[in-house]
């Protein structure tokens, strides 16, 4: 039960993320808007890998295959990829968005100066 | 030592060394990619011949697929690596008349020259994610380092839009992993069944990004903006590289992960028939669009999104002649691209004009890359003595073959080809017009022997189809029975590398 | 022998033209309550012409006239008379229809090589004049074909024997009606002599002529009239048992137009041409319909 | 020794030979293409008698065949014919001062033309189709803006041609399962009855290219564009030669698909389509003619005369009879000939004064009488009057209408065919008669190796006025071998169904009645030449109002009354604004839409709703 | 703009729920077939990192995992790390790849100029500065080299050490030369290429484990784990570095 409680928050995070990206003019607020659903999705994949009552995947006393109760260890991986990735395409976007001020003067979205 | 891994460790050393190496010597970066394309050229080449006979995986960091990673050496994707490599190796020598970019620039082009390679040879989905973030990140830095003003924000857009989309397959390869507890393709491809829905969900999320990669209809807001941003070479490997990344990655998932047999059972086909949709409306936006474009570069993107339309069209086809009329198509767009955009950029350099309306005349000053561009875009539009017109024509004739919806995708596909002819004719006939143009003829040494190549390139399979014959038998085969030979050959690691 | 007859066809043609011609001089003369000349001054025209020097504005003019002459002189050469042709050939109608347009395309060649404006502006007229009449008359062509499916001559004046009851003229009068006015109009007579008309054009293509020019012109106004009555003849009257009697209805013919022409003004071109399109047109159609069903 | 695939070959070779190599001696690149026409016309003459000559080449998965049909044969022989006189042309047309840089195409063009009458299956001629599209486009357009709008018109209905072309060809290769021309037809035909949808769809998608490229129909338009603006010489191959593929065209497939076991709705007893067919092209003819009568340009003028002749030969090939189709042929040779006459003659007016609108010209026949002789016979036999070859192929066509009773499509033909005779009339006597302007009173006559080329094409049609056997023999044998009956002609005379005439007596009595004429001018006085200027103005002198002969030279607006009357329903019903206000919108539709989507929010909103329509689209499916 | 703004917001809300429904049907779709979370721990691959049966999985089903027993097939007792760097190493060299694209992208793209400071830093941060660089640092390189016993690793580490550059440069203005940065990182990078191609040298397959991983739970225990780890940390302390250079030092 409560793995569907964390995925459900993890989507709403997205939902709201989805929401900020689409209304939003000003590229920095739609920046925090992708950084909210990235951390959404992150949340959502760490759900994914939660078993109720599971301890962190870190070894401490030794176990049997029957007796171990841990928790899905790979979505963790993932994730950290994922966070980093995240980091990777902020830095970038805000760079972008720097070179962008120089050239227009305001930081909107304005019409369709694609 | 020869293990297929090394086609992606030599632009990874050039990645590394580059770096330290502008430290010392400006023109390092340049050097030192070009010098990893040929390096993965060659190697690839010395491999072809036995991959030919058997497709080979390769395990990394020795564990076994399920747990481990694997890349799948096969005909098709060793034919598309070395397609990948030398068309950048290509786009590098062309654009060797023009000063050398700073070191960063190089290495951000090898990243995303090696990002493509791995998206094709990767057999693990999250890996695959990776390589296209990779990718996406150094095409986001290098769209913006063209030199025009709207870089900036053209790169924005594609990185909103890109970053939506990858998130998306994220979510999809952990829906995915939850409910089978796989992340390996060849697993994947002969497990038990999903529920179709949630089949159907996970495969769209995981193509989205590969969608918008290939430019299909919702997702092609993008190619404006970027194709206006970055500069003539990167926007050549947008068009080439890029895309025929993101058509091996889509014909991987259709036809491998999502095949009849697997879990995803019936998705696979629904994903089908709404890629012939997407593509025919895709043909018809960007034809149209390309139509009535009056920038060199956005025409060009414009019109390779209409390629990669028909590349749709043909996927969602899925029968044998339709896969060996994509594979032509991918070769045939890849090379026409490359020799489209390397005369739009001689033109606009020597002409200093962004529009092709303004270049009137400017082919009786350089006759040879005019004409040369005429027959660049003949090739893309089907003329027959270029291996366009065979790839459209297979495509077109089990369209015709499957009747029903195929009719409609046919038909966009025709459609299109029309406008295409018009608005490439119109071009290429504004540089043989008589106009007041005054231009003293400089001398380019870089520009005619690749662009010569590429014409051969474009020309030789048209004439004699034959000589692609083994490669497309080869590919087209291991693509349509994905369990006798992409499974079979993973899981038993018989063959492994 | 065939050449000996086809020369005094050729010349019987001129002859009677010219009679013709003097006759219709007298009549619209009677008509306008004067005596007019005596009826064989179109002969005595034709030999002072031909004894008068002349002038040419260059080669093609000579060559154009001789041509005009030559083209209508070659159609008059299938038109049966009472029965009886100087060629054998089945006289077919398209035949004649396509060769009298040689006759003016040579004189029409020969006068506007002469250069004058007001000639050209009269061909311009004639040819427009010439559209006009012959749709009608190919609609009548194709009555005939509806009805005895045959487009000759020959054939057409055997099936018209025996009396006037079965005339072609007493089966088909719609046809017939049809008939006389595009005659009318081929005979370049008033309402539609817009072609010559001589107060506007100053005579329109006869203005340059002169001399054996002049006379040939005459001449080849006479084998047209003896054509185009002719034709009428043979298709519509019975085609006359023996040549006198088909004079004599060529006769009657010409006269009826004479009086025609003493009558009425004159259309402009664009009138006659919708004149002619409207009422000989929708005629001819509707003898066409009655024919085929 | 495969002689179709090493003539092709060997064009487009020295096609490519010339444009890389040559580029700086035009003339070098003019002789290589006159030797290519003598080449192909000598494969044309090795040709004959060889009918199971096949040769195939496996490329991919589809076979490329040529065969020496018998149709392909004497359409490829009587276009190779006229190609090498008008190369002969062409040789002296391109000096310094002419010369054009289209030699390489068109030397190309003549492989591409070859291709298409000898391709056995359909992939062949799809390619010799779409090669001979491009070249004609690089051709027309060459290099010059104002006819580059004229190509791109052309080029656009060109492709859709080719694009309708490759939907037909798969449509029935997967029904019919084979790839060869006349099999896949023979085969189609045998489904009559039983699927007639997907017949007619193919049928209409074949009438679709072969309209666009023979000008029949909706696409009347483009060669009053195409050929007035091609290079003079290359317009007489246009006007004679290219129109004819799509003639050819409905040849092998959609005549003789209804002439096999249809057994669709009849109308007089001909089949719906073909009689709707036989409609559009009366009215091209009609409409062909009314456009061309009001036409001042000269090249213009033709091309619409053109379209009347095309118009005919549709309305002849859709009596779906014997004699309606050897009717058909035998006026596309006639047409190819004196039709290149004409052109060949205007492009040596214009090699001389580079004057084209008419009533520039005049009087020009004092200067060049060859041209002007050569432009005289053309519209003699263009118009169809007894001496020359055009009466007999015109007759012919009226004969087969009357053969089926067709008489209400016989209206418009007779109104077509006697409008013609204004239009030309126009022509000569604007170009050729009338004053002689000072600006030409001092041109050459034509070039001798122009001359000599304008004489062989008149010889020509005087020879094939008088004996029309030397076109209808090897006609009618084509067609017996296509499809078995044959029409009873001799060498000299030609029986119709209504009447038959001898052609040879018409041309004697008409030779008769000229000597006899001649007699009587050279009995009347001798005749004093005069100036032109020098002419009756009821008692004054044009010079005294110091009018100049250019002045004097009434040609502007020749058929002024007639244009009154018949240009309000020209302008109401013309294809053209309909065709340029579809092209306006769409261009139009397609930037707003483009600029609505590429708003910046929309990007990122697209991609949204995609995602959500798509998984929807899998939850419900 | 008022109008069309308000118009943007609700249709931006309708698609969000029609979005979240679409999700919420397939989740709850109930056709036969796995749907999400079906997949319990047994079945999944992550069973066999943690019993360290990846090699071979047909390992008999009561296997015991004891702490300090040295030859398991993965050294690290915290199983992410093992995924991270030893089962799926080819997606951290992935990622490190992305954290140099984005340096490199940051570096191409901003222009260099320089960006002048109007207030100058208190004495109490020139003071308290040095002694909480030396902390993080020393914090950060814990991480680093314990990555495969507690949480964190070469990632988390770099981060720290990063950020204590970046309060050194706040305080003290003293950029360090960007040519640094970028020689560690290209060192960094080609130590993991050539712990890949050694890997591939004598196991035959690129990143393999080469090293003995020592007992389970011991601080020198996965050998290769933690040079690997090592080298990730000084790669991305160095970019996070360069792009906090890049941005500090531009206006």
């Amino acid at each position: 039960m409560e793995t569907i409680l964390f995925a459900l928050s993890g989507l709403s995070l997205v939902m709201v993320g989805i929401f900020g990206i689409l209304t939003k003019k000003n590229i920095i607020k739609i920046l925090l808007g992708l950084n909210l659903m990235e951390t959404g999705i992150n949340l959502f994949v760490v759900a994914m890998g939660f078993f109720k009552g599971g301890k962190t995947p870190i070894i401490t006393e030794s176990f049997t295959a029957s007796t171990m109760h841990f928790v899905d260890p790979l979505p963790h991986a993932l994730v950290l990829t994922s966070i980093v990735i995240g980091l990777g395409t902020t830095a970038l976007a805000l760079t972008l968005t720097l070179n962008y001020f120089r050239e227009h003067k305001h930081i909107e979205f304005r019409g369709d100066n694609a | 030592m020869n293990n297929a891994l090394l086609l992606l460790a030599f632009p990874l050393t050039a990645v590394f060394l580059i770096p330290v190496g502008t430290v010392f010597y400006k023109g390092f970066g340049r050097f030192l990619s070009m010098l990893s394309y040929l390096a993965g050229i060659v190697y690839g080449i010395y491999l072809f011949p036995s991959i030919l006979a058997g497709s080979k995986t390769v395990i990394v960091g020795n564990w076994a697929p399920p747990f481990g990673i694997n890349l799948f050496i096969s005909p098709f994707s060793l034919g598309l690596v070395i397609l990948i490599f030398s068309a950048a190796f290509i786009i590098m020598v062309t654009d060797l008349q023009n000063k050398g970019k700073s070191g960063q620039y190089y290495l951000l082009y090898t990243l995303f020259v090696m990002a493509s390679a791995g998206m094709v040879l990767t057999g693990d989905i999250f890996n695959l994610f990776v390589f296209l973030e990779i990718g996406g990140i150094a095409s986001f830095a290098l769209i913006a380092a063209g030199a025009s003003p709207m870089g900036s924000a053209g790169s924005l857009r594609y990185l909103i839009q890109a970053q939506i989309t990858s998130l998306s397959m994220l979510a999809g390869i952990i829906l995915i992993y939850s409910a089978s507890g796989v992340l390996n393709i060849a697993v994947l491809a002969q497990f038990k069944t999903f529920n179709p829905a949630f089949a159907f969900l996970a495969l769209a999320l995981l193509l989205f990004p590969f969608m918008l990669e290939s430019k299909l209809f919702p997702l092609h807001t993008w190619v404006g903006g970027a194709y206006l941003g970055a500069d003539h070479p990167f926007a050549a490997s947008m068009s080439g590289i890029a895309a025929t990344a993101a058509g091996a990655v889509m014909l991987r998932i259709v036809l491998t992960l999502a095949n009849p047999q697997s879990g995803f059972g019936t998705a696979g086909k629904s994903i089908q028939t709404m890629l012939i949709i997407l593509g025919g409306i895709t043909v018809l936006i960007g034809e149209g669009a390309a139509f009535t474009e009056k920038n060199f570069k956005k025409t060009l993107g414009y019109s390779s999104a209409g390629q990669m339309g028909i590349i749709a069209v043909g996927i969602g086809l899925a029968t044998k002649d339709a896969l060996a009329g994509v594979l032509f198509l991918i070769l045939n767009h890849t090379a026409a691209k490359i020799l489209l955009f390397s005369v739009a950029g001689l033109f606009s350099k020597v002409s200093g004009k962004e529009k092709w309306a303004d270049m009137k005349g400017i082919g009786r000053i350089y006759p040879l890359p005019a004409a040369l561009f005429a027959a660049g875009a003949m090739a893309l539009f089907g003329i027959p003595m270029f291996s366009g017109f065979w790839g459209k024509l297979y495509v077109l004739k089990s369209a015709f073959a499957l009747g029903g919806l195929a009719y409609a995708g046919a038909g966009a596909i025709l459609l299109g080809t029309i406008f295409e002819g018009i608005y490439f004719m119109k071009i290429s006939h504004t540089f043989f017009e008589k106009s007041d143009i005054s231009l003293e003829r400089k001398h380019y040494p870089f520009f005619g022997i690749p662009a010569l190549f590429l014409a051969a390139v474009l020309l030789a399979p048209g004439l004699f189809p034959s000589i692609l014959g083994p490669w497309v038998q080869a590919s087209v085969k291991e693509l349509l029975n994905p369990i006798s030979g992409y499974v079979h050959i993973i899981l038993t690691s018989g063959g492994a590398m | 022998m065939v050449v000996l007859t086809s020369l005094f066809l050729a010349f019987s043609a001129m002859v009677v033209g010219l009679l013709f011609m003097g006759i219709g001089r007298k009549v619209t003369a009677r008509l306008q309550r004067r005596y007019g000349p005596p009826f064989w001054q179109s002969y005595i025209d034709v030999i002072k012409c031909f004894s008068r020097n002349s002038i040419s504005h260059s080669y093609i003019q000579d060559l154009g006239s001789m041509m005009g002459l030559a083209g209508l002189i070659a159609a008059a050469m299938f038109v049966p008379i009472a029965g009886w042709l100087p060629f054998p050939s089945a006289s077919p109608i398209i035949v004649i229809l396509y060769l009298m347009p040689i006759g003016y395309l040579g004189m029409a060649m020969g006068v506007s090589a002469s250069g004058n404006p007001l000639a050209a502006i009269g061909i311009g007229r004639a040819l427009t004049l010439m559209l006009g009449y012959e749709v009608p008359y190919a609609i009548l062509l194709l009555t005939f074909i509806a009805s005895s499916n045959t487009s000759s001559l020959a054939v057409l004046s055997d099936l018209q024997t025996g009396g006037i009851g079965n005339w072609f003229a007493v089966k088909m009068p719609i046809g017939f009606i049809a008939s006389i006015i595009c005659l009318q109009a081929m005979l370049a007579e008033k309402p539609f002599d817009t072609m010559i008309a001589p107060a506007e054009i100053a005579s329109g293509p006869m203005v340059e002529l002169s001399g054996k020019f002049l006379g040939m012109a005459f001449l080849q106004h006479a084998v047209a009239i003896f054509i185009e009555t002719g034709l009428i003849v043979n298709m519509y009257l019975g085609g006359g048992a023996t040549v006198l009697s088909f004079v004599f209805k060529q006769f009657l013919l010409y006269t009826f137009a004479m009086a025609v022409n003493g009558i009425y003004g004159r259309y402009r071109v664009e009138q006659a041409v919708k004149f002619l399109w409207i009422f000989a047109g929708s005629l001819a159609v509707i003898q066409l319909l009655i024919n085929i069903f | 020794m495969n002689l179709i695939s090493t003539g092709i070959l060997t064009c487009f070779t020295a096609g490519l030979f010339s444009l890389i190599f040559l580029q700086r001696v035009k003339k070098l690149q003019w002789i290589i293409f006159f030797i290519t026409a003598l080449f192909m016309a000598a494969v044309a003459y090795r040709l004959y008698g060889s009918w199971q000559l096949t040769e195939s080449y496996q490329t991919g998965i589809f076979l490329l065949t040529f065969h020496n049909g018998y149709f392909g044969w004497i359409f490829f022989g009587m276009t190779s014919i006229v190609t090498l006189l008008i190369a002969l042309f062409s040789l002296s047309y391109n000096d310094k001062k002419h010369a054009t840089a289209i030699a390489p195409l068109w030397t190309m063009l003549l492989g591409a033309n070859a291709g298409i009458f000898f391709a056995a299956d359909w992939i062949t001629f799809i390619i010799a189709w779409e090669i001979m599209g491009w070249t004609s486009f690089f051709i027309i357009a060459h290099g010059k803006p104002k006819s580059f709008k004229a190509g791109i018109y052309y080029y656009s209905l060109s492709m859709i041609g080719a694009v309708t072309l490759l939907a037909a060809v798969f449509i029935l290769y997967t029904a019919t399962g084979t790839m060869n021309i006349s099999d896949s037809i023979k085969a189609l035909s045998g489904l009559w009855g039983n699927r007639d949808g997907m017949i007619y769809t193919v049928v209409t998608l074949f009438a679709v290219t072969f309209f666009a490229k023979a000008a029949i129909g909706p696409f009347y338009m483009w060669p009053a564009k195409a050929h007035a603006e091609a290079p003079d010489d290359f317009s007489s191959f246009l006007s004679g030669i290219m129109i004819k593929y799509g003639i050819f065209g409905l040849l092998i497939t959609i005549v003789p698909l209804f002439r096999m076991n249809y057994s669709g709705p009849v109308v007089w007893n001909i089949p719906l389509a073909l009689y709707l067919m036989g409609w559009i092209g009366a009215l091209t003819a009609v409409s062909g003619t009314l456009l061309a009568v009001r036409e001042n340009d000269m090249k213009r003028l033709m091309a619409f005369s053109t379209v009347s002749n095309i118009g005919f030969i549709t309305l002849a090939l859709s009596v779906n009879t014997v004699f309606g189709i050897v009717a058909a042929v035998y006026h596309t040779f006639n047409h190819m000939v004196f039709k290149g006459t004409i052109f060949l003659s205007m492009a040596s007016v214009k090699f001389r004064t580079g004057e084209r609108d008419m009533h520039k010209l005049g009087g020009i026949g004092y200067r060049m009488p060859i041209a002007f002789f050569a432009f005289l016979i053309g519209i003699i036999s263009a118009a169809g009057i007894p001496p020359m070859a055009g009466f007999s192929s015109k007759w012919m066509i009226f004969q087969s209408l009357f053969g089926e009773k067709l008489l209400f499509l016989a209206i418009p033909a007779f109104l077509a065919s006697t409008g013609a005779f204004l239009y030309l009339y126009r022509g000569l006597h604007s170009i050729y008669l009338g004053q002689l302007s000072p600006r030409f009173s001092s041109i050459k006559p034509a070039p001798p190796l122009q001359s000599i080329t304008m004489i062989l094409m008149m010889l020509s049609i005087f020879v094939v006025g008088a004996f029309p056997g030397i076109f209808l023999t090897p006609i009618r044998g084509a067609i017996a071998a296509f499809t078995g009956e044959t029409i009873s002609a001799g060498f000299t005379t030609i029986s119709g169904v209504t009447a038959n005439v001898n052609l040879f007596m018409v041309s004697l009595t008409f030779i008769g009645s000229f000597l006899l004429v001649l007699f009587l001018y050279v009995v009347g006085k001798k005749r004093r030449h005069v100036e032109p200027l020098d002419s009756y103005m009821s008692g004054e002198y044009p010079e005294d109002w110091n009018m100049i002969p250019e002045q004097y030279h009434y040609a502007f607006r020749f058929y002024e009354p007639f244009e009154k009357m018949i240009n309000p329903t020209l302008e109401r019903y013309s294809f053209e604004n309909w065709f340029e206000n579809f092209i306006y919108n769409t261009k139009r539709f397609s930037t707003s839409l483009g600029r609505w989507l590429y708003r910046q929010q929309l990007g990122a909103f697209i991609v949204i709703t995609a995602l959500t329509l798509i998984i929807l689209t899998g939850v419900v499916w | 703009m008022r109008r069309n703004e308000s118009l943007i917001h609700i249709a931006a809300f309708l698609l969000v729920i029609g979005l979240s429904a679409v999700l919420y049907a397939v989740f709850t779709d109930t056709r036969p077939g796995l749907k999400a979370l079906d997949a319990s721990l047994k079945e999944r691959v992550s069973y066999h990192y943690l019993l360290k049966t990846a090699g071979n999985p047909a390992q008999p089903a009561e296997r015991k995992v004891t702490v300090g027993k040295s030859g398991y097939e993965d050294g690290s007792a915290n199983i992410v790390t093992a995924i991270v760097v030893d089962y799926r190493a080819l997606d951290t060299l992935g990622e490190v790849l992305v954290l140099f694209a984005a340096s490199a992208g940051v570096g191409l793209l901003m222009s260099k100029r320089k960006r002048k400071i109007e207030t100058e830093a208190s004495p109490i941060v020139t003071t308290a500065v040095p002694m909480i660089m030396l902390f993080a640092v020393v914090v950060g390189l814990y991480i680093i080299f314990h990555g495969h016993l507690s949480p964190g690793g070469g990632f988390p580490g770099g981060a720290i050490i990063a950020s204590a550059y970046m309060i050194q440069f706040l305080a003290f203005r003293k950029k360090f030369s960007g040519n640094l940065f970028k020689i560690l990182e290209s060192l960094a990078g080609l130590g993991i290429l050539g712990m890949g191609l050694a890997g591939l040298y004598t196991e035959g397959s690129f990143l393999a484990n080469f090293l003995p991983t020592g007992e389970l739970g011991a601080v020198f225990s996965a050998a290769g784990i933690m040079i690997l780890y090592a080298l990730i940390g000084i790669k991305v302390a160095s970019e996070l570095s360069s792009i906090i250079g890049h941005f500090i030092g531009e206006k």
